[in-house]
């Protein structure tokens, strides 16, 4: 194993043990600054998988977005005053952790069983390695056979935003 | 949100930029500027109001605005002229003068300018960290020995530092300057028993009661009235009712 | 591994001498003097100041969040100092050449903000608290201009590389590895035909390559003092209301990890400016005919002189930027929320996104 | 130094596809226990967050060996967009939620008239 390989199993055992770490801690704010490490171990992923701007892209939207959202989330509904705040208790421990398990060996299993790498398109993708970036790509992509999708995440973010804003400026009594 | 020039969006981005950037230049100047530096010349240099750009700060320990001659900082009390009256310690408003005194039992000397020293002073001690500075003690001091100096950097790591001692009597002097006053007053007493004795009066104790029993008028006494603006009769009126 | 050991190098001396120059620069503002006890003028006064500093107790309050007061400083300045990875110090000297550097350096400015959160929440301080709230909405507000000013350049230029931003801006345009040959118009307008690729100099500098990006540049200064937390831009640590903000209860070395990363950060966008906007290593001075200007005061890339005047001409246009980023500091009172939000949202967002478009007709022309 | 040549040339040889899968394959059971077990909706809403991310390790890593049309990594990138908007959604509701029940806690949540 190279050095670079080590940097990937790095990586990958943060961010499994980040996970492991939302799963177990019941503070919620640790939960969410774990959520950190876990989203940074995915970023380097794609970059071992040679997807540069999608692991840019992931830091920029989960930590720099969604993770400040989840805090302020956070911080907005616990209750500091009545002692029981940043707690989050568990239930059906059991029951989860065992079907946990199994989800997970079946997965391993089907992972092995499938032997992705006899597929003839990824034979045939080894042979000739591609040294471009990712990008020019994504770019072309993006204007040309994806521009539908395109428009529609831009419509959905758009409504999404202006939801978002909506409701939670509406005042609800009870 | 207020707007700035007529109220509009455009007015207050312009009005906003053209305010920045004054005041950067301003600031710029003012940097620029820093080339100059006042120099420590006191007040009564003709060029004293001339540096009006550049670095105003002086680097105060090592160099200083050289103070006036008069200048009214700390006291000094010339011991040798002083007549100990007492009189400085009474007018202080503070109280930041303290003074013993010890009689003497003959003329103990001359001050500079002429007048006879009767008593010593066990303790002349000013407490200047409780001065005032208002000079009032060195107005009333008949002798002028008590006077404001012109050094004004005299702080201390020790308030008891602040107290000035200006008597030049040891504690053993002062002993003994009181032990031989006594003495004399042992004496005295002796004499004037032995002449009530003899019934015979000693002038000299006799007229001191009476001479300080005496209030002697003031000559001329300067008051300052307040001027009362004089009432019209129908405001009297209007009191009376 | 030379560029880490260079850059960790360049931040540590730029901070020491940073904080001293900001103290020279803010006394004779104000027509004093700063300090002048340690040292000859008191330059040793930063090295005292440190010194000072590390030996002070590492004070954790008990009401803390233990965990997080801890590692707080620590992921602040690691994300700082990871933004200076892509940054090109010489035509051949970068920490790593990603073809994505500009949107990684967006992007750390968003780790910034996850450290800022956590030494607000950590401290248990409502001061603490106060602070980081404002800087992160502060900083994820002036994010928009930021990277839309940043876009205009990118739209420009074709390229998210840094080097090759930097390369496009001067005579060495054709010397980078990328495939298609440059040609620099005077003013980005191909139909005068005035080829100044050769030209280069202060000519070929985006500013110039397409004039409308100085004012993305004005955003982008602004903008970016605002992402640096300083002044008129520093509610999150305004003294006179919330004593120091996020780092109230920080004391001794993780205090001072703060500032390294205030002054990293100040340093960053700087150098993200000057490279962007202002031409990069390349010298300012054009070839006018037989008078080389641009070729005496540069070296070809590979070259020692080429990577020494490269790095020369970087790290003075930073100071200039950085001088007045201080200039800026010390003449301009601090904004009210309301009015900082106003600036970002109404004036500055609106104002780059109709740069942007015309960055892109621009790009119609050029090309 | 070279960043872009080092990953790229490397990264065929040297980790295999299926590692990639493992990773994903752990975070998404993560998620799902995460998603069942926890009691706080802002844990539940990190929990889904998890299962999208082992979603998109699945794309990206197929997506390397689709360097043509790369659909692996256009299909991420939507994914992540529209996480975005759903976890902005996501939190708004919570925040009404919270509001009306003053709590967060998923189990107390059960009324459906408001």
């Amino acid at each position: 194993m190279s050095f670079t390989a080590y940097i990937f199993y790095f990586f990958a055992f943060m961010t499994i043990v980040s996970a492991i770490f939302i799963l177990t801690t019941r503070n919620v704010l640790y939960a969410a600054f774990a959520l950190l490490g876990t989203f940074l171990g995915v970023s380097a992923l794609y970059v071992f998988a040679g997807a540069d701007f999608l692991a840019m892209a992931q830091i920029m939207i989960y930590i720099g977005g969604v993770l400040i959202l989840i805090l302020f989330g956070i911080m907005l509904t616990n209750r500091i005053a009545e002692h029981q705040y940043l707690v989050s208790s568990s239930r059906n421990s059991f029951f989860a952790v065992t079907g946990g398990v199994t989800l997970f060996g079946v997965l391993i299993i089907a992972i092995l069983k499938a032997n992705f790498t006899s597929l003839l398109w990824i034979q045939e993708a080894q042979k000739k390695a591609s040294v471009n970036s990712t990008m020019e790509k994504i770019g072309e992509n993006l204007m040309t056979d994806f521009v539908f999708p395109f428009e529609v995440a831009a419509v959905i973010l758009m409504a999404a935003l202006m939801g978002a804003a909506f409701i939670a400026s509406q005042v609800v009594k009870k | 949100m207020t707007k700035g020039a007529n109220n509009t969006y455009f007015g207050n981005i312009r009005e906003g930029f053209s305010s920045l950037m004054k005041g950067l230049f301003l600031t710029l100047k003012h940097f620029v500027d820093a080339r100059f530096r006042r120099k420590p010349i006191p007040v009564f240099d003709k060029d004293y109001f001339k540096y009006d750009k550049g670095i105003v700060t002086l680097e105060y320990p090592h160099e200083a605005i050289p103070v006036p001659d008069n200048g009214r900082y700390r006291l000094h009390n010339e011991i040798d002229d002083c007549i100990v009256c007492d009189l400085c310690a009474k007018i202080c408003p503070v109280n930041c003068i303290e003074i013993d005194v010890i009689k003497s039992t003959e003329e103990i000397g001359k001050t500079s300018d002429g007048t006879t020293k009767r008593l010593y002073a066990a303790r002349f001690d000013i407490d200047m960290a409780k001065c005032c500075y208002c000079g009032l003690c060195t107005t009333v001091c008949p002798t002028e020995c008590l006077t404001m100096t012109k050094t004004y950097d005299y702080s201390e790591y020790d308030i008891r530092n602040m107290v000035y001692h200006f008597s030049d009597l040891t504690p053993a002097q002062a002993e003994e300057k009181k032990k031989l006053f006594e003495e004399q007053q042992k004496q005295k007493a002796k004499v004037e028993v032995d002449k009530n004795k003899g019934n015979v009066e000693d002038s000299a104790l006799k007229d001191k009661p009476a001479t300080e029993g005496e209030v002697k008028k003031p000559v001329f006494k300067p008051v300052i009235k307040p001027v009362i603006p004089k009432k019209s009769p129908d405001q009297d009126q209007d009191k009376k009712e | 591994m030379l560029a880490f050991i260079l850059f960790l190098g360049l931040l540590l001396l730029y901070v020491v001498i940073a904080v001293y120059a900001e103290r020279k620069v803010s006394a004779f503002v104000q027509d004093r003097i700063g300090p002048t006890e340690v040292g000859y003028k008191g330059l040793g006064q930063t090295v005292a100041d440190l010194l000072k500093l590390i030996q002070k107790e590492d004070i954790v309050p008990s009401a803390a969040d233990k965990k997080l007061f801890l590692i707080a400083p620590i992921v602040i300045f690691t994300s700082i100092f990871a933004g200076f990875a892509v940054l090109p110090l010489s035509p051949d000297l970068v920490g790593s050449k990603v073809s994505v550097g500009v949107l990684y350096l967006i992007t750390i400015i968003s780790m910034d903000v996850i450290g800022l959160i956590m030494a607000g929440w950590g401290s248990n301080n409502k001061f603490s608290l106060y602070g980081a709230v404002r800087s992160v909405s502060q900083i994820l507000s002036y994010e928009i201009p930021l990277t839309l000013s940043i876009l205009c350049v990118v739209m420009i230029s074709q390229t998210l590389d840094l080097q090759e931003i930097s390369f496009q801006q001067g005579i060495w345009a054709n010397h980078y590895e990328s495939e298609n040959s440059i040609t620099n118009y005077l003013f980005g307008i191909k139909y005068f035909g005035i080829d100044i690729t050769q030209a280069g100099g202060i000519l070929s500098w985006n500013i110039f390559r397409m004039p409308l990006l100085f004012f993305a540049y004005i955003i982008f200064f602004i903008a970016s003092l605002a992402e640096s937390n300083r002044a008129p831009f520093d509610i999150p640590e305004a003294e006179s209301e919330l004593v120091a903000g996020y780092h109230t209860e920080y004391s001794g070395f993780r205090w001072a990890l703060f500032m390294l990363a205030e002054y990293g950060m100040m340093l960053l966008v700087a150098f993200l400016g000057v490279i962007l906007f202002l031409g990069g290593w390349n010298t300012p001075f054009p070839n006018i005919g037989e008078v080389k200007l641009a070729a005496w005061t540069s070296g070809a890339p590979g070259t020692i002189a080429g990577n020494l005047w490269g790095a020369f001409w970087l790290i003075g246009k930073t100071i200039l930027v950085i001088f007045l980023q201080m200039m800026v500091r010390w003449t301009y009172p601090r904004l009210r929320v309301d009015q900082l939000m106003y600036l970002c949202w109404k004036v500055l967002t609106p104002a780059a996104l109709l740069l942007v478009f015309l960055s892109g007709i621009w790009r119609l022309l050029m090309v | 130094m070279n960043f872009k040549l080092f990953i790229y040339n490397s990264t065929f040889n040297m980790i295999p596809l299926e590692h990639f899968l493992f990773v994903a394959a752990a975070l998404f059971t993560l998620g799902v226990v995460i998603v069942i077990t926890k009691r706080n909706v802002i844990v539940v809403l990190m929990g889904i967050e998890l299962i999208l991310n082992a979603a998109n390790i699945n794309l990206v890593a197929f997506s390397q060996y689709d360097s043509a049309l790369m659909r692996g990594n256009m299909f991420a990138l939507f994914v992540i967009v529209i996480a975005a908007a759903e976890a902005a959604v996501a939190l708004a509701i919570i925040l009404q939620v919270y509001h009306y029940f003053k709590t967060a806690n998923i189990d107390e949540i059960n009324e459906l008239k408001g």
